[in-house]
């Protein structure tokens, strides 16, 4: 795919190359024993471990590379064959942007309704929330990079909102990371 | 005059000129001034009219609650009306003409109607213009409407952009005064994140101007001291131009910051609205000066008599050269020794209180001022501009003792607290009988989240007068440590309360003096409403519109309320203030609205093959957010023309639907089947691995919601096709049920809409097509109507359902949503021989209707129960419960006379009106007309080539043949005969090939 | 403009981040129940001035149901709880009884 | 009383306008009324004066436990029209709408109803099928309704953007007799015309208890007393759902904040009244110039007569997007009032399972425009036991399965 969208300005926002995605639904135990099949393990409430999202008490986002997710998924649903679970592969469902540099906290906060202070949002965690007016899940995977998770289909408008929102004449200075 | 002096101005560089338009006069000023201290400068006093008698009118205050000096600034795309010229920052180049008058503001011919003041007093309009009936509408609302009004409409679309921001703290701190600066002090020292926000474009508030001295030093010293140690304080955020303009529930602040209005067209958002999250509000919002109300309190000239230290402390500019200063409280003083000092003449300070100010009174006299006690104005003299003013005793009736001549009055009543914030999410005020003001009552403040008050006041806010008592109101509301920062003013005497001045003013005088500047509401229009009966506060604002300018009555409200309470003869607690409603001071909307304009006004929600159908003609329906296409356009076409070719090609050859936007959701689990019985009126519990059914569901209310097709995928997995519409919302209607209802049910769901593409291959050469692209057996045998099968077609990895819509040979074939557009292509590609054309929305709708199929949407709307539309087949009688079923059998939904589905034709073959009712004999009890049907659908047929249509027809389905009468909006009468609702195919040979 | 917080992800949900859904601990009457029942069942709804149990949707979010005691005179919130449950569990109760001494709403007090 | 006029204003002006009565007396209550009416609103006021004008009953208290015209009536946007879809609702407020067209004579009161027009915009496919329903709907009714193209759209509002980008005006449900009317006015005209025909309108005063004996209502207890009556009407809007407990039964109610803001004045720049329902916001513009926006309802119960400010954000930028010249004015104040939601969104003008006691509620956020066809329908079903117009509207609708929806058509409810 060599048609993937990016812009700079406050922050670098890039598309990620499409990623096996894989919606894992079951309770607590069963969860973590089908991500073991995979060696994965199960994230705490809100966190992403690196490969899994935590999405809801009940279900997972489990995120490998595309090639794979076949395999992945035929894994985790023959570790699952005998329990109540649901895994399917969703990897057309979503797009993803990458969104790096020092004023990546401070883009999000103009876009979702969320406390993104440091001690409020440490590097790890997930939060399901909205992008203006689209849902998605924000995941702050180190201090100065974020993934934004959301469908597909208003993917053009994402990267519209976060441009607007990245104006290099539009910065605030309110976060830490570059205090103004 | 008033003129820029040689000396002074804290906050303008001289170095620094900027030149500026005013009703066409090339003028300049410094940066630093704002609109309304460069207009001074350049001895414009006259900055607009009032609003309901055009009375000239010049600046009397120097804040954002200037009721007067309002003006239309810039052009075109960033054209702004009313903005106020105190808080207009002064840029190279501003342009600005003044409001409310025709032809110019110095020669207003609505200035006609003060001579006819007599004849509008409050209310005058609920008496007059009531006969003869029509001239309200056509003649008297007109004129009243073209005098009102005050700034220009905006034309031009807006040129700027705008955003939000979404910041989480600790201490929001509104006002950048010496109360607020100690609040954050305090709370950044004790490590809480605190925003600190000033509206002015500086720091300090009024201190420097009053000369305050703070901690043994000039309050200037101590501002820049507190400024360095917050800066350097990591977990403190400060910000100038930025209003805490509304408080609302659980600790939400507004703050509506201005980053380029004193430099339009700088390339970044123009304002950016902060939506603050704190556990703790501090409205260090300081106090609003009163004016008196005394006889032509209103000339130019008169101005609140801080207003005048401020002009000249701020921006070197003196209003006048001879000032008379006015006042009940010893601030005011201020203001006549700072005039003094200046060099300027100080002809008198006029005291109502007869006691008189105390250190300051004595430092006035020994600056050589001569000072009056007991004493007030009977009147101000003067057109455009003041010119003198007549003395007389504050306890009597106004006979004058004495005229003075001076080109400036500058007033003080007293201080109120702007308790705004405090009040906006249910703060309580006490009156402070002493001070003579609301105040919060620290007992009943605005309840948060945790059922603690979430905001507090500090300063003079609170009521804090002096600049001791502020730090020291900031220090305990915020628990500071040790002592609070010891402060000196000169302010020794207590204020005595003047609402009227003189005391007993005779009509005349009363009906002069002026409480809201802006709506030209005087003392004799609230004592008038208050005897006709209108005796509660909100009752008298809105009887005399006090209060309802722009100002939002800031400084006339107190005022106007106590003359309320006098005339009532009760004390001024009693009558209570009107609501504060946020925004503090006006808001741009374009501010609220934030980045959503334009193309991110809202999402457009696109299919994966979106950029082909717009590259090929596509005509655009929004459905929710999705764009589909409604037909192709293809060369000179009409649209409806293209809709009857797709029709005709799909039904001849082979038509393509991105059909991409139904929903699809998967349910799966051991109780899945049990479930799904309960979602759908039909059983599909009992559906076969490898099949589909169509399904229908109800609300719990009985009411069709939606339809699809249901496949069962394995023994523990159904996926659900849904409207387009209805995917998310189908799939929330699952899981609530399945959370809040039956959690002990073992059901997941997943919306899996998105994941996949799906295109319907519609015609009679459907099945050619995809045999062309090869890899998996479609054939009628393998693949039976209503079958579904995975495989590859063409190389793609594809699920195939063998549904129809359209009554024709039909697969939809749906793929991963990467390869939408790739199989899309390919089916273009291979459908080329068997002369493929897509289709759109509107086509869809005339093939089903043509079958007789409903259409959620048309033929359901939400009154409509499945058994209204002949689809008792889809409702399983085995079942015990299902959403809905219950519902139905209420009486009016088993009721024989609800209107049922039919088939409509035209007599003549035309096509019946969209929405056209059936009339039926006589009128109802109300005089309507009697129904009995109408039209959900209709169209034109190509395949049959004349209208057809489908109805709701009482006892519909037993009067086939019948004809009834559609009157179209006209009159003129369409008849159309009741059918059977399928036209095409009865048979339905064309689909079972 | 509420923040609730969703017992079930855990986050201070901003009033944009919900979507309100109406009355809490609705018993269902189905076929079988008579006219007044489902009438009630489907339209007769608390409506009181203070106290109040209604049910919240955490969308956008983790996509779960929860429930809110909420005044709805004031906005104060006792507390936020599973929505697999049929009636206010004793720690909410509790928590509005300390704020609010005497309150009932319907059967529960 | 003494007839208002511009000869009586002139007349006062030479003497200082201390010849003006009270608009209306502020009595103590007597021991016993023919009719209590509970809610000196708009609907209160006028379903007392249309007792006393069509049916003779004058011996009438209306309580008010605030100051009269001190809720919905005085908070809303103040547009008027009967372009309704379902027959019960068209008539309802056609009486209304007609009865506004003369109230300013028949109450010797200014109301300033100006029938300056008002249309819905069709900004989607769905839309202009809707609206096309309602025209033909509307012929038959007798309600004077047109659906009319883009271009006529733009003649008649010309600050409208009709060329989109996103949501392009596709036509619009024009009413050229519907429009505004001054809010307050409508209130003190029916409470000087109900004071003048010797009704009582006692203001502060708050009904704490409903009486009853042997299923019938006998009186009130108030903040100012005890007060019998035979009838008793409940017009209490955004606090329905306490006053029917107080009467012993239950309504299908839920109370809800709804929102308005206005601009800062502006010149006139804007005709008639506009509606557009796809992006929900209403538009007009007062006599004052103030750019009046009515926008949604808080999804969850509240009495706090604020609401949340998302909605007027979603409103605001909505209308933008229609009216880009909106962008550019200030926001002056917004406000909140409570409104009674029932289950199908349409009043309720009913007898009660109390005997003599009826109720009028649940208008949800179009009370205003109904003000006069509803007083007039609810007195006739309090004189008369019966009205045409009130029929429908009857609380036994919702065991029935029998709904009046308004939002059928295009998404509009009221």
């Amino acid at each position: 795919m060599s048609n993937l969208r990016s812009f700079e300005g406050l922050v670098t926002v890039r598309e990620m190359p499409l990623r096996g995605m894989i919606t894992l639904r079951g309770d607590t135990e069963v969860m973590t024993a089908a991500l073991k099949s995979v060696g994965f393990e199960l994230p705490e409430r809100g966190m992403c471990n690196g490969a899994v999202v935590w999405m809801s008490p009940d279900e997972v986002l489990v995120q490998c590379p595309h090639e794979s997710v076949g395999q992945t998924l035929a894994a985790l649903q023959s570790a699952t064959q005998s329990m109540h679970a649901l895994a399917l592969d969703v990897s057309d469902t979503r797009t993803v942007f990458e969104i790096t540099g020092a004023a990546t906290r401070e883009v999000l906060a103009k876009l979702a309704p969320i406390d993104l202070r440091s001690a409020q949002f440490p590097v790890g965690k997930v939060r399901r929330t909205r992008l203006a007016q689209i849902p998605c899940a924000v995941w702050l995977r180190e201090e100065s990079a974020a993934e934004a998770i959301i469908f597909r289909s208003v993917a053009e408008y994402a990267l519209g909102v976060l441009q607007s929102a990245a104006h290099p004449q539009a910065a605030v200075g309110y976060f830490a990371s570059n205090k103004m | 005059m008033s003129t820029r002096l040689n000396t002074g101005g804290r906050l303008i560089d001289r170095t620094q000129i900027q030149n500026f338009s005013f009703n066409g006069k090339q003028l300049s000023g410094f940066a630093g001034d704002n609109l309304a201290s460069a207009l001074l400068a350049n001895d414009q006093m006259l900055m607009g009219r009032s609003f309901k008698y055009h009375r000239p009118r010049g600046v009397v205050t120097s804040d954002g609650s200037e009721p007067n000096a309002l003006m239309n600034l810039g052009e075109e795309g960033r054209f702004e009306p009313n903005a106020r010229a105190t808080t207009t920052p002064l840029f190279e180049g501003l342009y600005a003409q003044s409001q409310n008058h025709f032809p110019s503001l110095e020669f207003d011919v609505g200035a006609v109607n003060a001579k006819l003041a007599r004849f509008l007093p409050a209310g005058f309009y609920y008496k007059m213009f009531i006969h003869p009936r029509p001239f309200w509408k056509h003649i008297y609302e007109p004129i009243i409407r073209h005098s009102a009004g005050l700034g220009k409409a905006p034309k031009a679309r807006d040129l700027d952009t705008y955003e939000h921001f979404y910041a989480f703290c600790d201490v929001a701190i509104v006002g950048g005064g010496i109360a607020g600066l100690q609040a954050a002090l305090i709370a950044g020292a004790a490590g809480k994140d605190v925003i600190l926000m000033e509206q002015d474009g500086h720091w300090g508030g009024r201190a420097p101007v009053d000369g305050d001295i703070i901690d043994g030093q000039p309050a200037e010293d101590w501002i820049s001291a507190t400024l360095k140690a917050l800066e350097a304080m990591e977990n403190v955020t400060l910000r100038t131009s930025m209003q805490g303009s509304g408080v609302y529930d659980h600790g939400y602040l507004l703050g509506y910051q201005r980053l380029a209005d004193g430099a339009p067209g700088a390339d970044g958002p123009r304002h950016r609205l902060w939506r603050i999250r704190t556990k703790q509000i501090v409205a260090a919002t300081g106090a609003i000066e009163r004016p008196l109300s005394f006889a032509g309190n209103d000339i130019p000239g008169v101005v609140l008599a801080s207003a005048v230290r401020d002009y000249l402390v701020n921006f070197g500019v003196s209003l006048g050269d001879r000032t008379v200063v006015v006042t009940n409280n010893d601030t005011a003083y201020l203001t006549a020794l700072a005039m003094k000092d200046a060099g300027l003449e100080v002809p008198l300070i006029v005291d109502a209180r007869t006691g008189g100010a105390g250190a300051l009174g004595e430092a006035a006299k020994a600056a050589g001022i001569r000072v009056e006690t007991g004493k007030g104005i009977s009147s101000v003299k003067g057109g455009k501009r003041v010119t003198s003013v007549e003395i007389c005793a504050q306890a009597g009736e106004g006979a004058p003792l004495e005229e003075i001549a001076c080109d400036v009055v500058a007033m003080s009543g007293g201080w109120s607290p702007v308790v705004h914030l405090w009040s906006h999410c249910g703060g309580k005020l006490i009156w402070n009988e002493a001070e003579a003001m609301f105040a919060p009552d620290p007992e009943r403040g605005p309840i948060g989240a945790d059922g603690a008050a979430f905001v507090t006041t500090a300063g003079a806010a609170s009521g804090a007068m002096t600049t001791a008592a502020a730090l020291a109101d900031a220090h305990t509301k915020l628990g500071g440590p040790g002592q609070p920062t010891p402060a000196q003013d000169p302010l020794t005497n207590p204020i005595e309360p003047v609402w009227m001045m003189p005391q007993s003013a005779s009509y005349k005088l009363r009906s002069k003096a002026w409480l809201d500047f802006q709506n030209d509401v005087k003392v004799s229009d609230v004592q008038l409403a208050a005897r006709e009966g209108f005796e509660s506060v909100e009752h008298a604002k809105r009887y005399t519109t006090l209060g309802m300018a722009t100002d939002q009555g800031k400084l006339s409200n107190i005022n106007g309320l106590a003359v309320l309470a006098n005339q009532l003869g009760t004390d001024i607690p009693s009558v209570g203030t009107t609501t504060f409603r946020p925004p503090y001071t006006p808001i741009s909307m374009a501010a609220i609205a934030g980045e959503a304009r334009g193309e991110i006004f809202q999402p457009i929600r696109k299919t994966p093959m979106h950029d082909w159908h717009a590259q090929n003609g596509a005509h655009w329906e929004p459905v929710g957010h999705w764009r589909r296409a409604y037909t192709y356009l293809r060369g000179e076409e009409t649209i409806s023309e293209a809709v009857q070719r797709e029709v005709k090609n799909t039904r001849e050859a082979l038509g393509l639907l991105d059909a991409s936007t139904l929903g699809k959701i998967i349910v799966k689990g051991p109780d899945a089947g049990k479930f799904l019985d309960m979602m759908y009126t039909n059983m599909m519990s009992n559906l076969k691995v490898g099949r589909c059914r169509y399904g229908l569901m109800c609300s719990e209310n009985g009411f069709l919601s939606d339809d699809g097709v249901v496949a069962r995928i394995d023994e523990d997995t159904w996926l659900c096709h849904t409207t387009t519409g209805g995917a998310d919302r189908i799939h929330g209607h699952m899981e609530e049920w399945l959370q809040t209802e039956w959690w002990d049910w073992k059901v997941y769901t997943a919306n899996v809409t998105e994941q996949y593409a799906q295109v319907a291959v519609v015609g009679p050469n459907a099945r050619k097509v995809l045999e062309k692209l090869g890899g998996m057996d479609v054939s009628a045998e393998a693949l039976t109507f209503m079958g579904w099968a995975d495989g590859t077609l063409g190389g793609f990895e594809v699920r195939a359902y063998r549904i129809s819509f359209s009554g024709e040979l039909s697969y939809e074939i749906a793929v991963p949503a990467a390869q939408g557009r790739a199989f899309w292509d390919a089916l273009m590609e291979a459908g080329e021989e068997f002369g493929v054309m897509p289709y759109g929305t509107e086509c869809l709708h005339i093939m089903r209707a043509e079958k007789g199929f409903i259409m959620i949407g048309d033929e359901s709307d939400g009154t409509v129960i499945p058994q209204d539309l002949g689809l008792s087949w889809a409702i399983s009688k085995k079942k015990e419960d299902f959403i809905g079923k219950r519902a139905q059998l209420r009486s009016h939904m088993t009721d024989p006379n609800r209107w049922k589905l039919v088939g409509l034709e035209t007599v003549d073959g035309s096509v019946l009106p969209d929405g056209a009712y059936a009339v039926a004999e006589g009128a109802n009890a109300n005089g309507q007309r009697n129904t009995q049907g109408r039209v959900t659908s209709t169209y034109h047929s190509p395949t049959l080539d004349r209208g057809i249509a489908m109805g709701l027809v009482l006892h519909g389905p037993d009067r086939m043949g019948e004809t009834l009468d559609f009157p179209r909006v006209d009159g003129t009468v369409v008849k159309a005969r009741i059918v059977d609702p399928v036209f095409f195919d009865p048979e339905g040979e064309k689909q079972n090939v | 403009m509420l923040i609730l917080t969703c017992p079930n992800c855990g986050e201070a949900k901003d009033e944009t981040e919900l979507h309100a859904g109406g009355e809490a601990h609705l018993k269902r009457f189905g076929p079988g129940s008579s006219d007044a029942d489902f009438e009630a069942y489907l339209f007769e709804r608390e409506n009181p001035k203070g106290v109040h149990f209604e049910r919240w949707h955490c969308a956008p979010g983790c996509g779960k149901w929860f429930h809110a005691a909420r005044c709805t005179m004031t906005n104060e919130v006792f507390g936020t709880y599973s929505a697999q449950t049929t009636e206010p569990p004793e720690n909410i109760k509790d928590a509005i009884t300390a704020k609010r001494p005497g309150w009932h709403w319907r059967q529960f007090s | 009383m003494k007839r208002y006029s511009a000869f009586a204003v002139a007349r006062e002006a030479f003497r200082h306008h201390t010849g003006w009565e009270r608009a209306w007396r502020s009595p103590e209550p007597k021991s016993h009324y023919d009719v209590i009416i509970i809610g000196a609103g708009g609907h209160g006021l006028a379903t007392a004066y249309y007792l006393g004008k069509n049916h003779g009953i004058k011996n009438v208290a209306v309580l008010e436990k605030g100051w009269l015209g001190g809720g919905n009536t005085g908070r809303n946007t103040t547009i008027i029209r009967s372009n309704y879809l379902q027959d019960p609702s068209a008539a309802i407020y056609e009486k209304a709408r007609s009865l506004y067209e003369d109230l300013s004579q028949d109450l010797n009161y200014n109301i300033m109803f100006s029938p300056r027009g008002v249309m819905m915009l069709a900004q989607t496919e769905h839309e202009i099928r809707g609206y096309q329903r309602t025209a033909h709907a509307n012929t038959l009714q007798g309600v004077a309704t047109e659906f009319i193209s883009p271009k006529r759209v733009k003649e008649l509002c010309p600050i409208i953007d009709i060329s989109g980008p996103r949501y392009p005006v596709l036509g619009a449900l024009w009413q050229p007799r519907g429009g505004t009317a001054r809010h307050d006015a409508v209130a003190w005209g029916y409470a000087r015309a109900c004071s003048d025909m010797g009704m009582d309108i006692i203001q502060k005063c708050e009904v704490t208890a409903i009486k009853q004996e042997g299923g019938r209502v006998t009186g009130v207890e108030t903040t100012k007393g005890a007060i019998g009556c035979n009838k008793m009407g409940i017009v209490v809007a955004g606090n329905s759902g306490q006053a029917a407990e107080m009467a012993g039964f239950r309504l299908p109610i839920e109370s809800v904040p709804l929102q308005a803001l206005v601009s800062e004045p502006i010149k006139p720049c804007m005709d008639v009244v506009v509606m557009a329902n796809t992006v929900h916001g209403y538009l007009s513009q007062s006599d004052k110039g103030e750019m009046v926006i009515g926008g949604g309802t808080d999804g969850h119960n509240a009495y706090t007569q604020r609401g949340s400010f998302h909605h007027v954000e979603e409103t605001v930028r909505a209308l933008i997007e229609t009216f880009p010249m909106i962008s550019r004015l200030k926001m002056l104040r917004q406000w909140g009032g409570i409104v009674d939601i029932t289950g199908d969104r349409s009043p309720i003008l009913s007898t009660t399972p109390l005997d003599g006691c009826f109720i009028n509620c649940g208008w949800g956020t179009g009370g205003f425009k109904a003000i006069p066809g509803s007083g007039f329908g609810m007195a006739q079903l309090m004189a008369t036991g019966h009205s045409p117009l009130t029929e429908q509207f009857g609380l036994n609708r919702f065991r029935e399965g029998r709904f009046i929806d308004e939002s059928v058509a295009a998404g509009v409810a009221h």
